[in-house]
């Protein structure tokens, strides 16, 4: 009999077959192959999709053109151009600069309000592309192509601390209330109904306004954003996560951890949190790009990232505002390329999750 | 009697869910509130009119600001003054807007020092519009123009959403479903600002087919309602492509979803043509989850579209909100946030009775 | 050097190995294959207004219903074609029950679907094969070659099917009434409101529905799961089907209701004209309603005949097996008999008997390529080579009984 | 040599006094378990109404034993077997494991008890984590109670993999790679690999093919045999509870309804609801035309269970008593108890 026993697996052991010497078959093709953990599953069928794959290429360019570009490119974030040895200082529309007061004879500051490429200063305010400025500059003078990957710091960085922060504080609050149930589910889910029910943009304006107030310095700004958008987003997490504990602490696996008398420590960070963690991954990539969106919109609005540090949403605003229709008409290349920017990441992180759902759970495509 | 039963049912139903809507929005307003007074140094109130303060003379500015901080409870400890403010809330008093003020539509007679009336030249009393910057009112006549506009587009967007996401199921991996993909993956990734401003560039400027701004143009000889219409076409293709995206996704989502359900292979067993299936046996339950997404028309209906309203120049209440937050505005925005809130509370209610019409299984239960 | 050795091993067992695995390429082949395949017969499926002279056939036999010839039933996937019925051939004769049974995965349910054009498009698609069935008005289709509209008429008005799970196979947002006038509407378009609505209540009458007027006007999730299978034979029988095909009709249900359902489908059986296909697992069931059995395995027909015949005289060890493995009532051995091993992969079936390596009567023989459907007498089948003797002992008697006749 | 440390540590919380009541072979006795479920409440979140999950159920079980528990969807046999393991909360009775109170211990007590009675379920793809190996699936229990040292983990799970027919390549390996049978497999020794004393079934077999189902049904007695294991059977199917039980409990509607051993419940049915039970099984011989007991309607809803008898709506021989008084469960010969008014109740 043991012959014909070639890679059939379940042949050796079995109760019936006992009486007969069980030779175990020495390598069969199971005892070797490669042990295919759920990961790599995932890994696999993410890989098989194309535009997951774009995604993925597009996102590590944004990420290469956002944080090894500046160091190549030869202009600064906020460095004008122009012949401007004695501009002292820069705000929008205008320069300050040395000046010799010829009644009194001293250097005095003098501030200059410009629109446009101006003698004596000379600041190369829209000018067209050329090789020093493959995208031109834009109406402060600045290197348009260097403040789009400096803004790209911005969105990206700031995207993903946000949703790192979201997952944390979501998954905490949504696995406490999916496990324990009870009064502790009934309060946290009324809190998270609270924040879904709070508008989303309006109410991220009326906070970032409320901190316009403040008088912070530019620098540290972008953090309490970080903190608004984080505050007013981690609920959708939550309810998610509850969700999805709900649901595993029905299966069966979590009736037998709880009958073999696992540690309640145990029965969350082994059982429940990686089986929670692919609907969570998905989420926080198609959140990402959401995040994105929301911050650009804020820096458009000019409550976002301040000025002068560049963010795409402030470049896109320069459509508006007194010269809008002039640089709307006449100067795409201020605008345009931020614009892009903006749809390429946003494209990019929702392929990514769009991939990532479909190889977690192959049943459900698209 | 079983309807009777059913009546008493919902209405128990809505009386609780009424309740926990009076939670939510207390939480809502709590947060709004807070946010409010976390601001340290001068509050919004004082810093609004501090130059106008430091030149009155007569006091009149400093008693009106009195009265504004009144309002909103700033001169109380946070807690206190946030009753205030609610309290003010339910009786209706939402505060002034800094910045707007329509006209009430009523009129003042006009009479001179002495209280006699001033007449015109042909012996008629002359009148002044009252105007009222009451944020409440503000909110009412901006939101006209909004709601006609979000309508259309609410419309335009569930007529082409829904039967796309259904063809695209049925015809999986098709040339359609691979345009859809493509379409909402755009929708969904376009931020409006960008999507507006490169829709004026090219089909307002370059082009010249479609106004620059506003809703009419004095000179132009067209009627005025298809001036207005040719007004809308940009904006309106902004939130139509924009909101369309998801919706389309989520249709069809469920749609292949409901393509695979047991019953839906009973009637094909029945010998039902395949247009029947789908249009008659999927689709009704397509609609089920579909009803979900109704609890968030009604604060896009009545709410406006910020963005899209600021680039087209179009004079609703979504423009007003971003002027209000740019120039510093906090009772409007704050009012602005809490209408928002109180609509996508209604409209929540709305969408979970409408799921009982949908599907029969959804018994509401007072109880439960 | 050391380190080269280990990595020539390495090497050697990733090629040794490699022949296990699908590589990239293949699947990209198979793929673009498949895709080419699908389509293909998508476009005989989707045809519109073919001439019935297409289709039409002769029955082999005119007392039989259904005729299946080689049927081979298809599902191409990425990874490879999942043969799931693979040259099937068995008649179902007219008012008789028909069994066919296997376990899951042998390729039963997809029989049945396959007979109803109801397989999952576009993976799932007949092959090649002939199913032809005898219509009430006496012609023969070939079930294969009918397009998707035409089949139209077939489905629900001359043959209809009871599926698994009586929760979901009903729509649950109709009443049960829509749902059974609807099929009559459909077949018979000049029926009025009101003919359909005492047709359908007559039905549920029939299956035994105590109060048909008050289910009528109720909701599926309002009825328990019997209720509900009731419902779904009320439909079949609605347009007084040819042939009904019961896909495991009882095997959701709980031991007393399953009685209630099966005496029920017994008894329809004599009042209408047709005959009943019934699949499913459990061989209680099909011992107690089928005329004739047919036992698959891997896609394919290990054993075919009457019930008598399959469970007094089974031939094939797989068919020996599985009675014996069942813990029947008051019938207690020491230890129960195991077949051992699983079922084989559907994908790159090999070309010897698929029961060879689970069998405990293999010989040299089973080596050899997969063994043909043998006749041991008039209605029994087997393919085994353990049956070579008796098939060539029946095709000895069968010749001289022939010879007989002929002289007589 | 570790076991001990685990009986000692159990010897603690054992309650002496029972000893006398009961014999030292008793495993597990089971008093008036009752088990409830709220269902809806009003609105100061006061529970008005309950389904009775399980009603007033007694039996005990020798070590060694089968316990087969028969009945149809909503009887409540998995609500039984998770009650006992502690699995939901009690609402009344008793349970008591080797002289140990289950309703009343504390939870480290309880979690100390765990690995002495363990439970195999019924779906088998639910009841493996899918992120975890088969090796820590079957070990990270063991570890966790430290039956084994450290270093003979490995060979410890080896061991069991191979006594429950798993190879041991399987070690390394995720669930998703295997079939339903294999998967049972792993449950089972996931419950072996913890050195219990009573197993309760949970349908074990009810999703898994016939020539599987046997496989696994010899695997489980073989394992009884080899360890001396007590099992508490759960199953729909009656052929298959008939093979493995010693005993039988018949459940309808959360009360029991006929309890004795298997000869006596098969050789001797006594309440009609058995009897239909039994002439309901189809039998694999087209010859065999039994009579059949058809039982009208469906089997009611056990949040709204019918007065008196809870047979009575489908009940042939119904009598106008059975509408009104419930019967009581009596034993009519040694160990055979029937709960049916045909049978003189006092």
């Amino acid at each position: 009999m043991s012959t014909l026993v070639q890679e059939n697996k379940d042949l050796i052991n079995l109760p019936n077959n006992q009486e007969q010497d069980k030779q175990e078959p020495e390598v069969s093709l199971s005892d070797s192959a490669k042990v295919i953990s759920p990961g790599r599953l995932v890994l696999r069928r993410f890989f098989r999709s194309k535009l997951s794959i774009i995604g993925l290429i597009t996102l590590l360019a944004m990420f290469a053109f956002a944080f090894i570009g500046p160091l190549i490119s030869p202009w600064g974030e906020v460095q004008m151009t122009g012949d401007y040895k004695w501009v002292t200082s820069i705000l929008p529309h205008q320069i300050v600069v040395q000046e010799l007061n010829e009644e009194t004879g001293l250097m005095e500051e003098v501030t200059y309000v410009f629109y446009e490429v101006s003698d004596p200063y000379k600041v190369y305010a829209k000018t067209p592309p050329s090789w020093d400025h493959p995208l031109g500059t834009d109406q402060y003078g600045y290197d348009v192509l260097t403040r789009l990957m400096y803004g790209g710091r911005v969105s990206l960085l700031l995207g993903f601390i946000v949703i790192f922060s979201e997952v944390i504080i979501g998954m905490f609050f949504g696995s406490l209330s999916g496990y324990f149930g009870g009064w502790v589910d009934q309060v946290i889910m009324r809190v998270v109904d609270i924040f879904n029910c709070l508008p989303g943009l309006p109410i991220l304006m009326l906070a970032a306004a409320l901190i316009d107030g403040w008088g912070i310095e530019p620098r540290v700004r972008i953090y309490y954003l970080m903190g608004i958008l984080t505050f007013f987003g981690w609920s959708g997490i939550a309810r998610l996560v509850r969700g999805q504990v709900l649901g595993i602490r029905e299966l069966e696996y979590m009736v037998a951890a709880e009958a073999t008398g696992l540690s309640t420590k145990r029965k969350i960070f082994k059982h429940i949190i990686p089986n929670v963690m692919p609907q969570i991954i998905v989420q926080a990539t198609l959140g990402l790009g959401g995040i994105i969106l929301s911050e650009s919109t804020l820096s458009y609005l000019g409550i976002g990232v301040p000025f002068p540090y560049a963010a795409w949403g402030t470049m896109i605003s320069s459509t508006s505002g007194a010269e809008g229709r002039d640089i709307l008409q006449n100067y795409p290349n201020i605008w345009v390329p931020a614009g892009v920017c903006i749809v390429m990441a946003v494209l990019a992180f929702n392929f990514i999750g769009d991939g990532l759902r479909d190889a977690f759970d192959p049943k459900m495509r698209r | 009697m079983r309807l009777g039963l059913i009546i008493v049912n919902m209405i128990k139903y809505i009386i609780k869910r009424l309740a926990l809507s009076v939670l939510i929005l207390f939480g809502v307003s709590i947060i709004i509130y807070g946010l409010v007074r976390i601001k340290p140094g001068l509050d919004f109130v004082q810093a609004k009119y501090y130059a106008q303060m430091q030149l009155d003379e007569t006091g009149q500015v400093a008693q009106m600001v009195e009265r504004q901080r009144e309002i909103y409870g700033l001169t109380s400890p946070i807690f206190k003054g946030y009753l205030k403010w609610a309290g003010n809330i339910v009786k209706g008093q939402w505060g002034d807007s800094f910045i707007f003020s329509v006209s009430t539509g009523e009129v003042e007679l006009l009479v001179d020092a002495e209280g006699n009336p001033v007449l015109d030249a042909e012996g008629n009393q002359l009148t002044k519009p009252i105007s009222s910057s009451n944020v409440l009112d503000i909110i009412a006549s901006k939101s006209t123009i909004s709601f006609i506009i979000a309508l259309i587009a609410t419309i335009l967007q569930f007529g082409i959403a829904i039967p796309l996401g259904i063809t695209s199921a049925t015809k999986q991996y098709g040339v359609v479903d691979y345009s859809v993909t493509v379409l909402a993956m755009m929708g969904i990734s376009l931020p409006s600002f960008f999507f507006g401003a490169l829709l004026l560039r090219i089909f307002s400027i370059q082009l010249g087919w479609f106004p620059y701004a506003g809703l009419s143009n004095p000179n132009s000889n067209l009627p005025i309602l298809i001036d207005n219409i040719h007004h809308l076409v940009l904006p309106i293709t902004v939130l139509v492509i924009l909101s369309i995206g998801g919706l389309m996704r989520y249709t069809r989502t469920n749609m292949l979803e409901v393509l695979n359900a047991d019953y839906i292979r009973t009637a094909r067993a029945k010998g039902l043509s395949e247009h029947k299936v789908i249009y008659k046996h999927a689709f009704r339950n397509t609609l089920i989850p579909l009803v979900t997404i109704l609890a968030g028309i009604l604060p896009g209906l009545f709410g406006g579209a910020m963005i899209t309203e600021t680039i087209f120049s179009i004079d609703g209440i979504g423009k007003a909100a971003y002027k209000a937050v740019t120039m510093g505005d906090i009772p409007f925005v704050m009012a602005y946030n809490l209408f928002l809130s109180v609509l996508t509370v209604i409209g929540t209610l709305m969408s979970d009775l409408m799921y009982a019409v949908v599907d029969p299984r959804v018994k509401l239960v007072g109880g439960k | 050097m050391k380190l080269l050795e280990k990595l020539k091993t390495n090497q050697e067992k990733k090629k040794a190995l490699a022949k296990h695995y699908i590589s990239k390429e293949q699947i990209k082949k198979t793929a673009k294959e498949n895709s080419r395949i699908i389509k293909e017969l998508e476009k005989q499926n989707n045809r519109k207004n073919v001439p019935e002279e297409e289709y039409l056939t002769e029955m082999k036999n005119p007392n039989n219903v259904v005729e299946f010839d080689d049927l081979h039933a298809y599902f191409f996937t990425d990874a490879g074609v999942v043969k799931a019925v693979d040259g099937v051939s068995f008649d179902i004769p007219k008012k008789s029950i028909v069994g066919v049974v296997g376990e899951s995965g042998c390729g039963k349910s997809v029989t049945s679907l396959a007979l109803m054009k109801l397989l999952q498009s576009p993976t799932g698609q007949i092959f090649s094969g002939e199913i032809r069935y005898n219509a009430k008005n006496g012609k023969a289709y070939n079930i294969s070659k009918v397009p998707k509209i035409d089949m139209n008429k077939i489905r629900g008005k001359e043959m209809s099917m009871i599926f698994q799970e009586p929760m979901t196979s009903l729509n649950p947002v109709f009443r049960i009434g829509d749902q059974l006038d609807e099929i009559l509407f459909l077949h018979f378009p000049e029926i009025t409101q009101e003919e359909a609505k005492q047709k359908s209540i007559s039905m549920l009458n029939t299956v035994g529905i105590a109060m048909p007027e008050s289910v009528y006007s109720r909701y599926p999730h309002e009825l328990s799961g019997g209720m509900r299978q009731r419902v779904m034979i009320a439909m079949a029988l609605s347009c007084d089907p040819n042939l009904i095909i019961a896909d495991e009709p009882t095997t959701a249900l709980d031991v007393t209701i399953q009685a209630q359902i099966l005496d029920l489908l017994r008894n329809i059986k004599n009042d209408i004209n047709g005959s009943i296909m019934l699949i499913t697992h459990d061989l209680g069931v099909i011992a107690e309603m089928a005329d004739y059995v047919v036992v698959m395995y891997a896609g394919r027909i290990i054993e075919k005949g009457t019930a008598r015949e399959i469970y007094k005289n089974p031939i094939h060890p797989y068919t020996i097996g599985l009675q014996k493995s069942i813990p029947a009532l008051n019938l207690n051995d020491e230890t129960l008999y195991t077949i051992p091993g699983t079922v084989p992969n559907p994908i790159n079936l090999p070309n010897f008997c698929y029961f060879r390596d689970r069998c405990e009567k293999r010989f040299g023989k089973c080596n050899g390529e997969y063994p043909k459907l043998l006749q041991v007498s008039p209605t029994h089948h087997v393919a085994c080579y353990l049956a070579e003797e008796i098939a060539a002992e029946f095709a000895k008697t069968k010749k001289d009984g022939g010879e007989k006749n002929a002289k007589k | 040599m570790r076991k001990n440390n685990v009986n000692q540590e159990l010897n603690a919380i054992r309650n002496d006094q029972f000893d006398s009541e009961i014999e030292k072979k008793d495993i597990l006795v089971v008093k008036n378990l009752k088990k409830y479920f709220p269902l809806g409440s009003n609105w100061f979140k006061k529970t008005t109404s309950f389904v009775k999950a399980v009603d007033d159920v007694s039996f005990t079980i020798k070590k060694g034993n089968t316990l087969g528990v028969v009945g149809e969807s909503g009887c409540g046999k998995t609500t039984l077997g998770r009650t006992i393991l502690r699995l939901h909360s009690i609402t009344d009775g008793q349970i008591m494991y080797d002289n140990i109170d289950i309703r009343t211990i504390k939870k480290r007590e309880l979690t100390k008890l765990r690995p002495k009675i363990q439970i195999i379920f019924q779906d088998p793809y639910s009841s493996l984590s899918p992120r975890m190996t088969i090796g820590e699936i079957i070990g990270e229990a063991v570890r966790e109670h430290k039956l084994v040292p450290a270093e003979e983990h490995r060979d410890y799970i080896l061991d069991i993999m191979k006594s429950c027919g798993l190879p041991p390549y399987y070690y390394s390996r995720y669930p998703h790679e295997f079939s339903g049978g294999q998967r049972q497999r792993i449950c089972i020794a996931r419950a072996l690999a913890l050195k219990p004393d009573l197993i309760v079934c949970d349908e074990p077999v009810s999703a898994l093919d016939v020539s599987i189902q046997a496989q696994i049904i010899n695997l489980l007695v073989d394992l009884q045999k080899k360890y001396g294991l007590t099992y508490i059977f759960i199953s729909h199917d009656l052929s298959v509870v008939e093979y493995i039980s010693t005993e039988i409990m018949v459940m309808y509607l959360g009360s029991v309804v006929e309890q004795g051993t298997k000869e006596q419940i098969f050789k001797n049915t006594m309440h009609p609801y058995s009897k239909a039970l039994l002439s309901a099984v189809p039998v694999p011989d087209p010859d065999v035309k039994k009579q059949r007991i058809i039982l009208k309607g469906d089997i009611p809803s056990p949040a709204n269970p019918p007065k008196g008898c809870k047979f009575h709506t489908r009940c042939s021989e119904c009598m106008d008593i059975c509408k009104t008084v419930t019967p009581i469960l009596k034993e009519y010969e040694k160990g055979h108890f029937v709960a049916c008014h045909l049978y003189p109740q006092d």
